[in-house]
């Protein structure tokens, strides 16, 4: 039960002359929630997108369910993965953005479905089915037919939840997902992500939402400046920090 | 060398002075003056759309220069000189002759111009010579075509309009009869692509009005590319037709004006001496004849 | 300062009975537009005099027309151009998309390979890339599999002899249109926000995938505008094949001018048919449109403002 | 379940000497694309030895090139190709953002006309649009201001007195243009967000100002790959011109060809000059897509996934 | 002192079929703050829209500073009022959007000094250094020369509010100003509007800010399904609400 999701090993990241990762190690177990704070340009997003090879890395190495995130070990070297080998590995995880990214050209159900007929190879009819029963899920069972220009920004992310879902990942990766949404519909994504925590999925959710943290949260990351400040058991961190940039963030967002 | 009729002035009575081409003076004929419409010889001059180049009838005397000469401008000018006004040559590309006569930016179009019946529906033609088609081939005749039969089979260019496509057909009818293989024909939008399916072994051999295939090999590469072949059975080229200078219709009094000039000319002998100037005596005509062509 | 409390519509007034006891629309003067009523009065004026004043000129020569309307001479030739012109579009726009993406590739060679190829393409003449193709005789007089810079030759053929004037047409059309296809699809992949791409990658599509699922299906809706464009002038280019033999609409008349001398007439024979064609190709332009359309730009059309409805109202 | 608390990296030495006590970086084997470089290597050979043996061809005649590259008559058609592209492009882009504007107004007697204007001048040969223009006497034989359906006439003048030919070739070209450019622009204006505009109003900008100033900067991102097409389609149309007088490069290289047969090498010299032009062309419209990038798009631009950099990195 | 600013009189909208605004009335005097508060879809939005006549109304009427919105009132009738004056009257109404809308090809300076030189017809260097002391005012002072891409959601939306103001407005429109920021950046947009409001503008915003609406606002107003369920003092509405529905959607809001 201690199968390890993701192993991060002093990660550093840089664009240009901007180095925004300066060595991160987190471990996150399987099934286990991790959530990750910290103030504006801590690095937050890019490391979420590293894990997920959006981002090359410059150095360490990232393991997602043993395996080297965008490279392969053979003959105890290194070796970059091309294209379709990176994309084979996304599959395995999935990804929710701030500004949802649903395709416009599809509507709900469309794109549910899109990546496991054309990624999988699954069957038209069977996929369509799963995505109804995933859009059901969700609790958007009526919005199948609609284009996402026709969907409430809460009602975008549930889909795009949905769509990542429907890839049948081992772990889901969200960015800021209510940050963009009115404060009416931020529950019920919290909702359904927090269904999908008790359903024993591992997360890595980067979030502002407190109170979601210490209710669902296994462990709480708190990131400044490229560096993790403090991690640790949620009511802990967010509740009696012991560092003091996590004290002042948190004053600022409670 | 030849110099236009630039000084007969604006006044219809300064027509005395006689204007020399090719060598020859050219005075006024007054029984083709007296048939000339009179805005024409109020103007004291008309416009002449030409289609240059297509040598030896009408070519500019220097590669970039404007200036425009060939048989047809010499022709004009003398017809111009018979008749006391100036001819104005304007370069005009062909797509745009009919449509230049018929918005009256120009009277007459001289352009080596085959007269036929289909085109009576719209010009009138006074004719004024005759060519027929010779058979243009690379040089030293390597296929060995000595007379049209010999095409029989073989590969053969043509400009696409012209009216040697007809005159293929019936050589077509012939070769069959004469248990030969058929003509393989292609067109081709101007006669310098045909020449080029030759030069690239497309084809064997093009076909075109003598006079322009003897010029072709004559200047082409100094005469190095191509030759005509010379068949004594047609001297002028096959199915000789009647060349014709052009006015619209509704403008036949012009016609007949420049007939009697065409006539004069002949009758005094400045024709041949202008054909000859450009080595052309064999496409002369007897006499000048308005919408002669039968077919 | 206070707040001045309005009386308060009942709710069940307003909602409820919603759309049975409406209140008194507003009462206003519309807006006149009498400047535009008028210009529309001049131009349609105008127009139709000027129309009357060219149909009824005798230079147009409507029996012509209707004679060569239907002639065998111009369905033929109505045939070829539709059948380059499909042909070479299809080349063109599937090569341009695949050049398009080469050009926009972090990989250097493809880079440089298809900047090249779109500077060559776009930069010649058509004339000379039909008479290269047409007469690559002229060129290359064979063509030779052997090791380069020797005279070690495997095997050899006369080019003349591999490529058909047809080939050589289609070739020569392809290329060049492929080169021109492929800034308009540049153009519109560009247009489409990268977080698309980055959706798609994050599914586990390939490159491939998310180009041909993703990106070029809203890509579209840049690209189909200017490719109706190109259409069309490819219908009047494959007239240029002329050179290099084939019979398409324009040549097919012009060699029947050049033989009648009816000019304007043949040439109004020419436009008919390439309003016609022009027309027909409306009809799937405006579908595509309408469906790459689908889905974006704001479903919120103001009723103010006219610049606001510059864009189609969508059908959701 | 409970947190796996690894060791965290001490603030200070992953921070401060940030950049100087460098971890290792990651030392992995490249990813290597045998295959790109095999067809690199292949296109380039392929490539060199068809340009040799062009250019040792005979036919091609190096030293006519050489000798017609800068004659006058080529210097002085170049001329007349930049003369009337330039003038047709900018009549027609000026018109066509008119035209375009007009078919996405909500007036529908605008709509339809410009719809109409847009069908006539894509959907008839320019050879047409020339004739006519350039021989407007044979269509009009004169201009009457009057009472229409009438015989009363105020004042009348010959047609062909008042359209020079040079005008006439300007006025073709320029109108045709502008239907062609008036698509494009259109898919432009769609391209760019509704927000925009509505953001421009509530600032009080006019309509007018609003395309001036928000829209059309934004929507030329999109506008300028098909415009360049547009451009350099133009510098070869001007050859058609050439039936209503005006001397373009192509046509007095035609009619110096058919004079002295050297077609291959002066259709290169025309080659030679239209790629310099269309090379030239490249430095401004790289520039605009530059200057009209600026902003737009991702900042974000990924390591991964090639497609991810499928658009030109922003200089911010 | 009790200029009327704002009088909406039983204002009707409608999109298609769907009625969106049902009758409002709702008049706001100079120097006064009016939280426009409600559900998702209540027609708050498209209120304000109709204030500034990017949508036009079917029914009843707005004046703005005592002006028909959209009409003028000649000879007792109302005569539609062309683009070009539709345009000035909205000089004298700030807009500021969720989505700021900033202009992406102009820096934060351009953004600022662009209307007041291209509708006032200001001189260039008179409106650059009055956009620098805007920029300054909202705390943008050293990102004048940046693009909007560079910039983050709380200084975009700062640059907008400073790019309303310098039309100098005498009435500013707030439509969620705060919705699409990160909770951290909220704080730096709602004091810029809060030192706005002491400087007596006066403003209308549709916010979600409860404590914002509290503190700052001098009318609260409660919308739902297109009508004005409650209208008062802040501190009654939202504090202790009358109506069932403003109660119900108090208790998910906070
Ligand atoms: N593609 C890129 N090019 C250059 N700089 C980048 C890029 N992506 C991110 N950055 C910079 O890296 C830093 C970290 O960005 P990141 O988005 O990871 O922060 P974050 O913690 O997610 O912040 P936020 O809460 O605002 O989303 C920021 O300074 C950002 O400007
Ligand atoms: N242009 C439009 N066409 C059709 N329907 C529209 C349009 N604009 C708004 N609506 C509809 O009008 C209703 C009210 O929308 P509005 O945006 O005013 O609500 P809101 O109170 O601002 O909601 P939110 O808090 O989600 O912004 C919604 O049902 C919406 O779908
Ligand atoms: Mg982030
Ligand atoms: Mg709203």
């Amino acid at each position: 039960m201690t199968k390890l999701m993701v192993e991060a090993v002093d990660v550093h990241k840089r664009f240009g002359s901007l180095e925004v990762l300066k060595g991160i190690n987190l471990t996150v177990e399987q099934g286990q929630v991790a959530c990750l704070l910290g103030p504006s340009g801590s690095g937050k997003s890019t490391f979420l997108r590293c894990i997920n090879h959006l981002e090359k890395i410059e150095a360490g190495t990232i393991r997602v369910a043993g395996d080297t995130v965008g490279y392969a070990e053979r003959g105890g070297r290194l070796h970059e993965l091309r294209e379709t080998e990176v994309a084979a590995q996304r599959r395995r995880v999935g990804m929710v953005f701030q500004r949802f990214n649903l395709f416009p050209h599809m509507t709900a159900l469309e794109n549910v479905a899109e990546a496991p007929v054309q990624v999988l190879g699954r069957s038209k009819s069977d996929t369509r089915r799963r995505a109804l029963e995933l859009l059901d899920e969700v609790g958007l069972s009526n919005k199948a037919d609609v284009y996402p220009s026709a969907l409430s920004g809460g009602q975008q992310q549930r889909v795009a939840i949905a769509r990542a879902l429907a890839m049948e990942p081992e772990l889901m990766l969200f960015d800021e997902p209510t940050s963009a949404l009115d404060p009416e519909l931020v529950g019920e994504v919290l909702d359904v992500m927090r269904r999908l925590a008790e359903s024993g999925m591992t997360m890595i959710v980067v979030t502002h939402e407190i109170g979601f943290a210490r209710e669902v949260g296994d462990v709480a990351v708190f990131m400044d400046d490229g560096v993790i400040v403090e991690t640790g058991d949620p009511q802990e961190v967010l509740v009696d920090p012991s560092e003091e940039r996590t004290q002042s963030f948190l004053s600022k967002v409670l | 060398g030849c110099s236009p009729a630039s000084d007969s002035g604006e006044s219809a009575d300064a027509t005395d002075t006689a204007v020399e081409v090719a060598g020859v003076a050219i005075t006024v004929d007054n029984a083709a003056r007296a048939a000339l419409p009179q805005k024409y010889s109020d103007a004291g001059s008309v416009k002449v759309a030409t289609d240059v180049p297509y040598a030896p009838f009408e070519m500019f005397e220097s590669e970039g220069s404007d200036v425009i000469t060939g048989v047809d401008y010499d022709l004009g000018q003398a017809i111009g000189a018979k008749l006391g006004i100036d001819f104005d040559f304007e370069q005009q590309k062909f797509d745009g002759i009919i449509p230049a006569l018929q918005a009256g930016k120009v009277q007459v179009a001289i352009s080596a111009m085959t007269s036929s019946v289909d085109r009576m529906d719209v010009l009138t033609f006074v004719d004024y010579s005759a060519s027929g088609t010779g058979i243009l081939v690379e040089k030293g005749n390597p296929a060995g075509i000595e007379t049209y039969l010999d095409l029989c089979g073989q590969k053969l260019a043509v400009q696409s309009g012209a009216s040697q496509i007809d005159l293929v057909a019936v050589w077509q009818d012939e070769c069959s009869s004469a248990g030969k293989g058929a003509i393989a024909l292609s067109e081709y939008p101007k006669d310098s692509d045909a020449q080029l399916a030759i030069t690239s072994g497309k084809v064997i051999a093009s076909v075109l009005t003598k006079p322009s295939a003897g010029f072709v090999a004559k200047t082409a590469n100094d005469g190095n590319t191509f030759e005509v072949i010379d068949d004594p059975a047609a001297p002028t080229g096959y199915d000789s037709t009647l060349n014709g200078i052009g006015v619209l219709n509704a403008d036949a009094a012009l016609a007949d004006a420049i007939q009697l000039a065409l006539q004069s000319l002949m009758d005094d002998g400045t024709y041949m001496t202008i054909l000859e100037a450009y080595g052309v005596e064999g496409i002369a005509i007897e006499a000048a004849t308005i919408n002669a062509a039968k077919s | 300062m206070t707040a001045t409390q309005q009386p308060v519509a009942t709710p069940s007034a307003g909602t409820r009975l919603a759309g049975r006891s409406r209140p008194a629309p507003v009462q206003a003067v519309p807006l006149r537009h009498p400047g535009r009523w008028f210009a529309a009065i001049i131009v349609a004026l105008f127009t139709t005099s000027l129309l009357l004043s060219i149909a009824q000129n005798p230079n147009l020569d409507w029996p012509t027309v209707g004679e060569y309307l239907f002639a065998p001479l111009t369905l033929s030739g109505l045939a070829t151009t539709l059948y380059l012109t499909v042909a070479a579009m299809v080349i063109g726009l599937s090569g341009g998309i695949v050049v398009a993406v080469m050009r926009l590739s972090p990989n250097p060679v493809l880079r440089v390979v298809s900047g090249l190829f779109v500077w060559v393409f776009r930069g010649t003449p058509v004339l000379l890339q039909l008479i290269f193709w047409g007469f690559i005789g002229a060129f290359v007089p064979k063509l030779v599999i052997g090791i380069p810079f020797t005279s070690i030759e495997f095997w050899s053929v006369s080019t003349s002899d591999i490529i058909p004037a047809t080939v050589a047409a289609l070739l020569a059309l392809g290329l060049n249109e492929m080169a021109y296809a492929s800034e308009i699809v540049r153009a519109g992949i560009q247009s489409v926000d990268l977080g698309q791409t980055e959706a798609a990658h994050s599914l586990g599509m390939s490159p491939g995938k998310t180009l041909r699922r993703i990106v070029l299906p809203q890509a579209m809706r840049v690209i189909v505008p200017p490719m109706g464009n190109e259409v069309i002038t490819m219908l009047k280019t494959t007239a240029l094949v002329s050179v290099i033999a084939g019979h398409d609409l324009m040549s097919n008349l012009q060699a029947a001018y050049a033989q009648n001398y009816k000019i304007i007439p043949l040439l109004v024979v020419a436009a008919i048919w390439y309003l016609v064609l022009t027309s027909v190709l409306n009809v799937p332009q405006m579908w595509l449109e309408r469906r790459y359309g689908r889905g974006v730009a704001g479903a919120r059309v103001g009723a103010v403002g006219w610049l606001l409805r510059l864009r189609k109202k969508e059908s959701q």
